[in-house]
Parts: C-alpha cells; structure tokens; sequence
C-alpha cells in the first residue's frame, strides 16, 4: 500500500498494465517525454520507450483514429484527450466508430481503446477547460462510461478500463487530481494523504466497471452523485446533519441501477448532483431510470443540482459549480416535503 | 446584393443536356511516365502526382517502365475477378430493382482498383475498403453467396443483419468491415500500419476513399499521422469523378490532381490510370514495396470513372450527361484488360464469352443458394433477439433485460 | 393555402425566406444543383443562383465552420447536414463554437445559422441514415434544437429557425417526409394530402420556436412525443381506445414545461416516446422534469418508450422502432397502474 | 516485441541538457528568393514555399524584391507596436505571477507576426486571430487597460468574465474572439471571406493557427474550402517550433515546410522570416492584393520562436533547452527592428530606452485604471446574475429561473 493522489493512482494503473502487457501503448498530446500536462504518464516514455508511449499530434479526431486502428491489430492503446473540453474533434470517430465496430461486423472486429480525459472545473480554466460531458457519451451505446472519485477507484477502475475489450471513456475529474474537494472554495486545499481511498496498492487490482459504491451510508435521504461531486455530498450531509445515504454511480454506463435504487428505496428520497449542464445531462437519465424504479416508495420529487444551462464562465466558477451551499440548500428543501 | 458576387464556384464541364466533356482531365501517353527507384527522396518524384502512370495504350499493348510483366495465367486471372465482380454486381443491382434487396451500390467501371490492388498486395496486409471495393472482398477470399447473404440480411448474413447491403466484412481475408460514415476508415488504417511497425512486423495497410471523402477531417487525420509516424501504409483515393451530384471540382480537384494532397507533408503521390489493371498493380506494388523498406506512405489516385449511378437511391440523369461514360478517355477496365490479352494472343472473343456465360450463371447459382438462407420476405428468418447481442463483448443488464421486454411481443416498459 | 408534402413545406419555407430576404444562403452536400438528396432544396438554385445555393465539399465540420462565417459577415446560413448520422464530424464546431459564440463575445459576435438535417428511421437506411441523435444538442446551451412532426409546422418552425438570432438545429423527420406514419409498418403509405396539417399557406408565416402543442386532447394519459412518434402516439390512443392527450413538443430547447406539466397535472399519467436510444435520451429530460413538476399528481411512474440501446439495426427497423404495438402495449400497462 | 519497432518517431534536435541545434531549419539569404507577379499561377511560385522570405539580413540592412520600402515613421510606429507588446506582456505575466490574475499566454519573440500583417491589412479586413495574437488587437485599437480587464474578468471586462485571461475580442476593431478550441476559427475565416466575395466587397480574411494546431480537422477544412471556393483569405501558420513539449515535427514539419501544405490544393505558400517585420508585412501585402484581386487563398507560414513558455502553466525547461531562443538563428524581432531603423539613421539607443520606458510607464498606468473597476480580491466585481445573459439572444424561461435560484442565495433547486 502506498499514498497516491489522483494523478500518482493513474499514473500507476498505465505503469501496472504496461508492465504486465507488452500490447499496451499510450498516446496523446504531450504524453510522452513531457509526461502529459497533468503529469499523468509522467515517466512513462523513460521507462517503456517512445514507441510505447507516443506523443502525438494534436488532432484529437487522429488520435482516436490511430489507436482504433492500433486497436484493431492487437494492441490495446491508452489515448489522453488533453481536456475534455477538446474531445469533440474526436466525437465522430467515437460514437460512429469505437461504438460501433463489434456490432456491425457482428464480433469480428473490435478495438480496446481506452480514452482518458481530464473532465469538471473549479480550476480556473474557463469554459473550455471545465467541461463535463459525459452524459453525450452515456447515450451511445458501445461505449461504457466511467468517472472515478478517489485514487483507489481511478487505479482499479483505469486497469478494468484497460483490460476491457470494450471500448471505455474514462473521466477524471481535474479538481480533485490533487485531493478531495468538499465544494467550498474559501477552505484551504487538502491532500489525499488524509483519505482512506488516497490508500492505493502498488500492484495490480481492479475496481469493476458498472459498480456503483455506496460511500456513505444513511437512511434519510439517498444523493446519488459521482466525480467531485461525491465529496460534496458527504460534506453537505455533514453540514446539513441530514443521514444521507451517498452513492457513487463510477460507471454512468451500463449503470448499477440496483445499488441505487435499492437506497432510493429505503430513504424514500433522491438528490442527484453533478457539475454538467443540468438540461440533458446524465442526472436526468438518473431521475428518469429512479423515478420508475422508486415511486411508490418516494416521499418527494427527485431533485437535480448541476452546473446551470449555461457554459462554465470564468469569473463565476463558483456560482456555476454546484457547491456546498447550493447541494444543502437542496437537499434541507427535499427534506421539507412531506 | 448577390449578383455582385465575386465568389469562385467550380461548375463540371458538362451538365445533363450538355456534350460530354472531359477537357479537364489531364492525360499523359502510355508508358511515358518515368519510374524511379523505389529509395527516392520525395522531392525527386513529384512528377508522379501531376503526370499519370499508364502501361495499356490506346491499341492495348503494354508499354513502358510501369509494365508490370504479369504472365498470361495473371492476367486471365485478374480478368476473370474483374468480370466476376461485374457480373456480382450486374445481378445485384437487378435484385435490388426487383426490390429483393434493399439498397445497392456497384463498382462499375472501377473494377480495375480492387482486382489489381488486390493482387499487388500480400494475405497479411490488411485493407481499409470504401463501400466501392467489393472486387477485393471477392479477390481475398469472400464467398459470391456470402456478400450476397449480407445484402439479403439473412441468417448466412455476416453482419447478422446489422448494416446496410454492401457494408461486408471479412476477418479471414484481412479486409475491415466497411461503415456508412466517409473516410473514417483511412486514419485507422494508418493506426492499424502503425500497430504493425510497433510490433516489427513487416505487413502493411491500404485504404480506400473516393475524390469526395478526400473533404473529410479523417483524410487529413490520416496523412498527418501518416507523415508524421511514416506509417507503412498506402492510401488511395478513387477518384471516379463524382460524388453523387458533385464534380470532383467541388473537392477542390480543379487546380491540382488529388494525387499531390500529401506532397506538403512529405508524402509521395502517384497519380495512375485507374481503368488499367497493369498500371495500378504495379503502382501498388512500388508502393508496398517501398512502406515494407521503411519508406513511410504513398498516395496514389486512380483517375476512373463512376460508371453507374451512385447507389440504387441516385439518378444520375439529373446531373450529369447520359453518355458521359462512354466518353471517358480512359475507356473501360475491363474491356481493355480483355483486349489487351487477346492482342497477346492469350485470349479470345469466345473464350471471354464463355467465361462470362461461366461467371454469370455462378452468379446466378449463388444467389439461389443465398435465398435458402431466407429472403425479405420468405424464412428462415433472422432472430431479432440477435440485434442486443455484440453492442458489448457481454450483455450487460439493461440489454438482457430490453431483450427480453421485446420478446414480450414487442411490449411498452 | 396548398397541399405539401414536408419536403414540400421545407422548400417553401426556404423559398420564402430567400425571397424575402437576400443575406440568406444555402450550403450542404449536393443541395444545390441537384436539390439535395431528399429534394429539399430543388430547384432553388435555379431561382437563386449558385452564390446562394452552394454545393459544398463532403466535410461537415468544413460546412458549419463556414456557416459559421458567413453569419458572422452577415449573412444567415441555412446547412443542410445529409443524413444527423453524418453531424458527428461538425459536432465540435456545433458545440464549441457555433454555441458559444455570442456568450464568450458577451453578445458582440454571432452567427444565425440554421443547421437541418433528416433524422430517425422507418426507411431502411440501416445504423447509419437512421439515428436520432437530438439529445446530444439538447444538452448543449446556446443552440435551440426543433422536429417538426407535419408540414404545418416544418415550415412555420423552419421559417422562424431562419429568422432567429439563435443557432438552431433543426431535424426533420425523414420517415414522414412524405406522408404521416402511424407506426405500423404492415399497412400501406399514407400521403399528407388527406390531413390537416398538410394544409399549408404557400406565404410567409411562423410558428413560434419554444412552444409545444397538444395535437391530441385527452384527460387519462399524456403521451409526450415528438417527429414521426406524434402520429404513432395518436395511432394508439385509437387502437387502446385509452382517452389519451398527445403533445408534440416541437422544441427540444427550450422546452415549454408548462404545456407538458399542464397536461400531466390533469391527466396523473405520463408516457414519453422517441425513436432515439433510450438511455441517456431526451426522454430522460422529459421524465425527469416531469417528475419533479408534477410529482403529487402523478398516478403512476412516468414511461419511457423508446429505441433499444443498441444501434439501429438494418433487417430488424421495425423490432427496434418504438411502434405501435410497443407503444400501445406502454400505455396499456400505465393504465394498470394504480 | 516492441524493441523491434520499426516505427519513425519524430524526436527534436536538442531536449534539456542539450545544445540547442537548429540545424534543421533551412534558411534562405536576405534578399534571394524572388517576388513574383501577383497573377503569377501557383505552380510557378511553388518556389516560395522552401525558400524562406527575408528583408532583413544579418547586418540588419534591407535587401531585395520584398523591401516594402516603409519609411522610417512607419517603421518607428511599427517598433512601437511591438515594444508596447512585449512591455504589455511582461508586465502581465509579473501579475499573473503574483496570483493577481489566473493565467497569461506571452507573444515573446512574435511580436512582429501581429504587427506587421496588423499593418498590412485594411481597416475592414476581417482578422480570426489566435491566444498569441495580442499585438493585432492592439495594432486595431484595443486600449492597454481593456485588455487588462479582460485579464481580471472585472467589470469592465469585454467577455463578462466569461472566458480566461487573454481570450479577447474586438468587434469595433474586426478582430474575432479567441476561442480556447485551437485551429476552429480557421474555416470560419474562410466562410467570413465566402461571404465578402457573395457579397462583392473587397475585404478579405484573415487567420492565425500554430505549427502544432495544423495537425486539427479544422486546418484540413479550411483549406479545402478557401481552394474550392477561390476564398479571398490569408491562411497564416505561425510556426513557433513549439506546441506546448512537442516540437513542430511532430506536427509534421520534419520532411517539408508547413507552407507547403496547401500546394495538393493549389494554394500557393509563402515561407517568411517571421523575425522580420519587413519580410512578413511585404508578403501579407502581397497576398492580400492577391485576394482583393480574385486570385484566391495564401497560405503563409511565419518561421519563428515561441520565446517564452506555452502559458504561465507550462515549465519548458522540462522539454527544451533553457537557451534554446537565445541560439535561434532568425534572432528577437524587435531587436532586428530596432538595428534597422538605427542603421538608417532613424533611431537610437537612447530614443529607444526612453519610448520603452514611455511604454512601461503607459502599461503601469492602465493597471491602476484596470484596477479600479476591480481585481480578482477586491471590488467591484461583475454582477454574477449577468453570467446568464448572452447564452441566447433573448433569456429563455428556464435561464431566467436558474438566474432566480442563484440569487436566492445559491440555492439547490
Ligand atoms: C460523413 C458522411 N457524410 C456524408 C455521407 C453521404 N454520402 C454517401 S456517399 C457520398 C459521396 C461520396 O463520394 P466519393 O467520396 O467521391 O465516393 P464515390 O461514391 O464516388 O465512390 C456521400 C456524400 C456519408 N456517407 N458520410
Ligand atoms: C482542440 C484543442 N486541443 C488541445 C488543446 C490544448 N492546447 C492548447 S495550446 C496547445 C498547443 C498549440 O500549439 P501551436 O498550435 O503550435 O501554438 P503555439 O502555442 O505554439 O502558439 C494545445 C495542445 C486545445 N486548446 N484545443
Ligand atoms: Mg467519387
Ligand atoms: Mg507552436
């Protein structure tokens, strides 16, 4: 067991995988002998060569390509999409390519890619470098979708994503790359050193795709939230007092429709919180999947805090992410109805 | 306000109604474009892009540097998958008009790409094909009743009903599955020869898009990554003229042939006659040759004509001149490759008659052997609860559980 | 008034807007000389000129990034995008910029362009010319997202996405270009002339972006639907005979909640039906709004009909098309629901 | 198995700890590549593509056919420009520093890119500018202390606080917003200039990408559409050897000069000293009497250095030697302007520390202004209820709601 933050887990889950299959290769815009601009295959290159770990040329849409390509002729690539917010170049080659190749040649041919993207803001990055998109992915079938919370989970869940033949989108929410973020801007920053899930082996493990967690168990109110986001929902039922049950989805797709409808169940209540645009976004898949499941144990309309319909404005980073504040106020209203 | 308009807009020569007119396309005679050394620097063989690579002239004698020196079994051979694609796509297209099938889109008179890049290539390398490549799928190995079975969606359908007619696939013949969306298939195959020179070995990859995919981002995609990794791949683009309604002008092929495309990043273009098997075969040859040494990518054009309509949904007749094909300066593939064996004495009115008669009535055989494995209208039948099945390696929760909801008899959740 | 088909009615409303005013231009693959695959645009180059109907090269990304332009030096493009399977490559542009345009130059620049695009299946185009991908621009701010389901509307919706200062994409769905389509696909082709809405004036007129209507009166179900699924909807009022209200939405973005909400307060029951996906749908949104707006009225979880999350598979149209049976044995079992 | 990879990977000359080694750049002698007439066909002027454009040479005197012949009080106006940009840079990456902004992107060493084609172009010419453009929205009236707002998103900030520092845009000046999407705005300058030439006027566009945002879809699009359509537009490449740790081959600069990339489509290019104030306005001039005449698209590639890191986040000591700018061999542009105009006669030592005080002391002055309509600490600060403004061009019921629950005091809804 080691302390790792974000950033150090995944950088580890490629370091395992590259060491225990030769077929891994990992390209992408300053992979390589920079180490990515969030240092995430920092070291890479050095120890497994630059025809492993390949910088390549910023074309996200040629980057999802090759690797498809490689894909098909046994290699299992890693690809880093800088930000997020720059996948759409690619989305073409995503949604009507990587999703689609086993099914239309019934089997015969498919490519493993794995596509890591930095995802959410409160860094200061402005709306193009603040995005969350996961939910234009959730709704193409071919593809699973993942979004870690902690160390731990990035590690596991990154190798699972690795190791599936299935073509995976794996989102890594940026702001708590260096440690959990309870949503209130004005505390100081803390570490993943002080938090169980920042206690990551150094070998191999895997955290299973489509597993949902619950991370804190409670019997009043369910939030169902992943990403940064989990973080603020414990700190929103700490402030509040309320005994929120909170669930980290891990997988938006296939999603573990079981684990979370069978809290929404108990408590009778369900908030949903993510940082995307709230019109469209995963969150509403979520109250449409659990208002079916859960209604006649509902005690209240399921809830949505999100990002507003709005891009991610610079200046106003707080007012847009979903925050302590507005996460409580949300949830002291839920609780209110009867 | 618009009358003023100062805006270029790249008009064919010829509309319906109009002369044919094929001014526009330069040519150069049989056997006088030079091959060089297959070490040349690219800035040597720019010529390659501009001039165009032909070994048939005008009486059918092979001539020049690009003369390939196939032997008469070669050459019979490659008439022979030539003609069998005609003849496949002859009867399809009937059956789709007789709305046995829904939808279909031949290769006439391009026959000569797929045969010949067929042939130069070897079993390992592995080909990228555009939904006009069917005569490679017949030349690696395919069954006549397999692609059939595929337009008919049936339960020999290699697709288990999934795509489009045409959209085959072949794992066994090293040829990818084709997709409905343009060009996407070309920056994969230049990941796919990428993936071969990680691994050291020395199979290399081809791929296939017309004059009008060459517009798409994934052709840039694809030179670049090309370029930049000197992938040993061969990226060829079919240039037949048109796209559907659209000259090859409107892809911006009226100042420079699509030949020099890559020529700013390094990569060598040959710009070859795309209705002369000899031609091509050994362009291609040159050009595999030269990735499987290391020398990074190739480009070819072949200069050809979309004889038939784009697909069974077009009409060509509302923009584009009736006769336009008969026209063309570079004739029909299939009819020169013929006439040039029997100027070589290797073959003859008769023999090509009965071979057709032959190719024909295989055709004709195998589609009563598909129709066994169901029509559109008569069983067996495909198992609709076959379509959850290959979205995922395995069938997660909610596709069993919508698999099962829609043997309910199509039951509402 | 005349008799249209809706390519009919989508002509005209070009027509009449390049009458009227000159800064419109048309641009698309094949839209100008041959009057666009589906005969859209036929015969408006011959009117207008080929500075006006402009046959582009096969790039969308190129064609709305020029779209883009052009509006931005005046001029109000309307692109026709050939099949919305074929979006993906002019996605970015789309979402990153065509969107955001006016929000990031806080309203100093923008570009009125009008992207239209043949969406849905039912016409044996296979996965490729059958997707509905409406809920990947719903998600997205800055952009209005509109599917007429007649040719009433078509044209009045077209001409007011022409008119608008907004960015709009607007799908048509190709299956009832030609005719209505009530969902079976046994029973021969209806044309639009015997119905209502086929009825349409040959000038000048709107309908309103941002406002659904209710096509069906009811007081025991709602059925939100919109595009081909309006007819299938209306269909299975009849044959369950259930007093059914059917409302058509006609704009994705923004959604009017209040007809929806309305309508579902009164009748206690929702079913939402759309071609497209269903997880991750626009239909999650709808249920999720719903839900939350109209919780204590509602007398059953509200449905989701829709495409199977699998591609769109050519042999089995009809298995994956949300049709009647599906749709009618939906509503049925709402019904049973205490 | 990979240690038999045949794969070519692009490596750069020098990484840290290395000598720098520009070896790899061609250069072409002051005053030798010819000016060709401006109705010169493309094929001609190929030439100008590899060479490299220069007035300036190293003794600093102006040599050959593409000496503008300014006189020395544009050339004082011009050296002014560019030292308010470095000075205006400087200042601001201190603030950035200090933590008084979030983050900068410096134009050192490209100072001339934006100035002299800021200069070369008309009032009405439409310029789609990259983040290291700073100088052009200068050059086109952009006050010091508005661009200082911008950098504070403070209320008197153009974007509202809706983008990141130096994500300008000036309508008045016709200068487009920068968007954080690289290569996007390229095809759109291309549609802008469609639309002039539809509407019959002769204002061309103008646009700026880098040597690594060539490799995007966008760059492919841009292209195709200018050649297409004739586009009266000034493509520019600035070929700063650096995209953020990888250096231009791998954008695939290695085998030919990124001004090569339209010839395939029979865009000419202009390979340019981007160094030289001189070189640069002469060939932008050029080009764009090119496109005012209906003779299309240039593509011109600025051969420069990116003096300082990517962005206040990037530390290129981890990817590139330290003194790599110092051993550039096309030298600081400002510098080489400077010597210019002293070895006419036309400047001097003094005057310049003397302006470039005046400068420094202006860019001090529009900090205090910027500062009084906020910083990032301290009042005033934007309205926040405005950030749901601009989203459409009227509020749609469902934003004015959110705007009210935000005021609310951030209530969940
Ligand atoms: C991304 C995408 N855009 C548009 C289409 C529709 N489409 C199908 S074929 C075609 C024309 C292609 O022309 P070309 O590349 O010259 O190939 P050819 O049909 O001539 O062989 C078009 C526009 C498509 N299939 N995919
Ligand atoms: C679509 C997209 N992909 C990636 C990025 C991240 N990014 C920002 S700047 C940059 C490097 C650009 O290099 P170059 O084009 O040479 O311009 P320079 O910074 O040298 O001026 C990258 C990769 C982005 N902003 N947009
Ligand atoms: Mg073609
Ligand atoms: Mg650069």
């Amino acid at each position: 067991m080691a302390q790792m933050n974000m950033i150090e887990a995944i950088r580890s889950a490629h370091d395992v995988m590259m060491e225990k299959d030769p077929t891994v290769v990992v390209l992408g815009e300053d992979v390589g002998y920079f180490g990515g601009v969030f240092r995430c295959t920092d070291g890479l290159q050095r120890k497994y060569g630059d025809h492993r770990v390949i910088d390549a040329p910023i074309a996200e849409g040629g980057i999802i390509a090759a690797a498809i390509g490689m894909g098909v002729n046994g290699l299992r690539p890693v690809a880093e999409i800088q930000f997020a917010d720059y996948i759409y170049p690619g989305f073409d080659q995503i949604v009507s390519e990587l999703a689609r190749l086993r099914y239309r040649s019934s089997g015969e041919f498919f490519s493993p890619v794995t596509i890591r993207t930095p995802s959410g803001g409160g860094i200061r990055g402005g709306q193009t470098h603040s995005q969350s998109p996961e939910a234009l992915f959730a709704h193409v079938s071919g593809i699973k979708v993942v979004m870690p919370s902690n160390p731990y989970d990035a590690k596991g869940l990154l190798i699972s994503a690795i190791e599936s033949d299935d073509p995976v989108v794996f989102f890594e929410p940026k702001r708590i790359y260096n440690g959990p973020f309870d949503g209130d801007p004005e505390k100081p920053g803390v570490s993943w050193a002080s938090h169980p899930k920042g206690e990551v082996p150094e070998g191999y493990y895997t955290v299973p795709l489509g597993s949902a967690e619950v991370v804190l168990p409670g019997e009043e109110l369910t939030i169902v939230t992943y990403g940064t986001l989990v973080h603020v929902a414990i700190a929103a039922a700490k402030e509040t007092g309320i005994d929120c049950e909170v669930i980290d989805v891990r997988t938006m797709s296939p999603l573990d429709v079981k684990t979370l409808a069978d809290s929404v169940k108990k408590t009778g209540r369900c908030m949903i919180a993510h940082e995307a645009t709230r019109f469209g976004g995963y969150g509403a898949e979520l109250a449409a999947t659990l208002q079916k499941e859960c209604f006649y144990q509902l005690e209240a309309p399921i809830g949505r805090v999100g990002g507003w319909d709005t891009p991610y404005p610079h200046a106003f980073e707080w007012q847009y992410f979903p925050g302590l504040k507005r996460l409580s106020a949300g949830i002291r209203r839920m609780m209110e109805a009867e | 306000m618009i009358t003023k308009s100062r805006l270029h807009i790249p008009r064919p020569t010829a509309r319906p109604g109009d002369e044919p007119d094929f001014s526009y396309l330069e040519l150069s005679p049989a056997g006088s474009v030079d091959k060089p050394a297959i070490g040349s620097r690219t800035r040597d063989i720019e010529y390659l892009s501009s001039g165009l690579v032909r070994v048939l002239d005008d009486d059918f004698e092979a001539k020049g540097p690009w003369d390939p020196n196939l032997d008469a079994k070669q050459l019979q051979v490659a008439l022979r998958w030539m003609m069998l694609t005609r003849a496949l796509d002859d009867r399809m297209w009937q059956i789709q008009r007789q709305g046995r099938i829904s939808f279909y889109m031949q290769s006439l008179g391009e026959e000569a790409v797929s045969i010949a890049q067929g042939m130069a290539l070897r079993p390992g390398d592995m080909c990228f094909p555009s939904y006009r490549n069917q005569g490679l799928y017949l030349y690696r190995g395919v069954k006549l009743v397999d692609m059939m079975c595929q337009c008919l969606s049936n339960t020999r359908d290699m697709c288990k009903g999934r795509q489009l007619p045409v959209m085959y696939h072949s794992k066994a013949g090293n040829v990818f599955t084709i997709s409905g969306n343009l060009a996407t298939q070309f920056p994969q195959a230049v990941g796919w020869a990428m993936a071969s020179a990680i691994k050291g070995e020395d199979h290399i990859a081809a791929s296939w898009v017309g004059d009008g995919s060459t517009a798409e981002a994934d052709f840039h995609h694809a030179l670049t990554f090309a370029a930049v990794y000197q992938a040993p791949v061969i990226l060829n683009v079919v240039n037949n003229q048109w796209a559907i309604s659209t000259f090859q002008g409107t892809a911006g092929g009226q100042r420079r042939a699509f030949a020099a495309r890559g020529l700013g990043l390094g990569i060598p273009g040959i710009r070859v006659d795309g209705n002369d098997l000899l031609a091509i075969y050994s362009a291609t040859l040159w050009a595999a040759d030269r990735a499987r040494r290391g020398g990074g990518p190739t480009l070819i054009e072949l200069v050809t004509y979309r004889g038939g309509p784009h697909s069974t949904s077009d009409d060509p007749s509302k923009y584009r001149p009736k006769d336009e094909w008969e026209s063309f300066p570079l004739g029909d593939p299939l009819e020169r490759l013929k006439q040039h064996l029997i100027i070589r004495g290797d073959w003859s009115e008769e023999k090509h008659e009965k071979l057709w008669k032959q190719l024909v009535s295989d055709v004709q055989l195998a589609w009563k052997e598909a129709q066994k494995s169901g029509t559109m209208t008569e069983g067996p039948f495909l198992d609709p609860a076959t379509m959850f099945e290959d979205v995922y390696a395995e069938m997660p929760a909610n596709l069993e559980s919508q698999r099962r909801r829609m043997l309910e008899v199509l039951g509402g959740e």
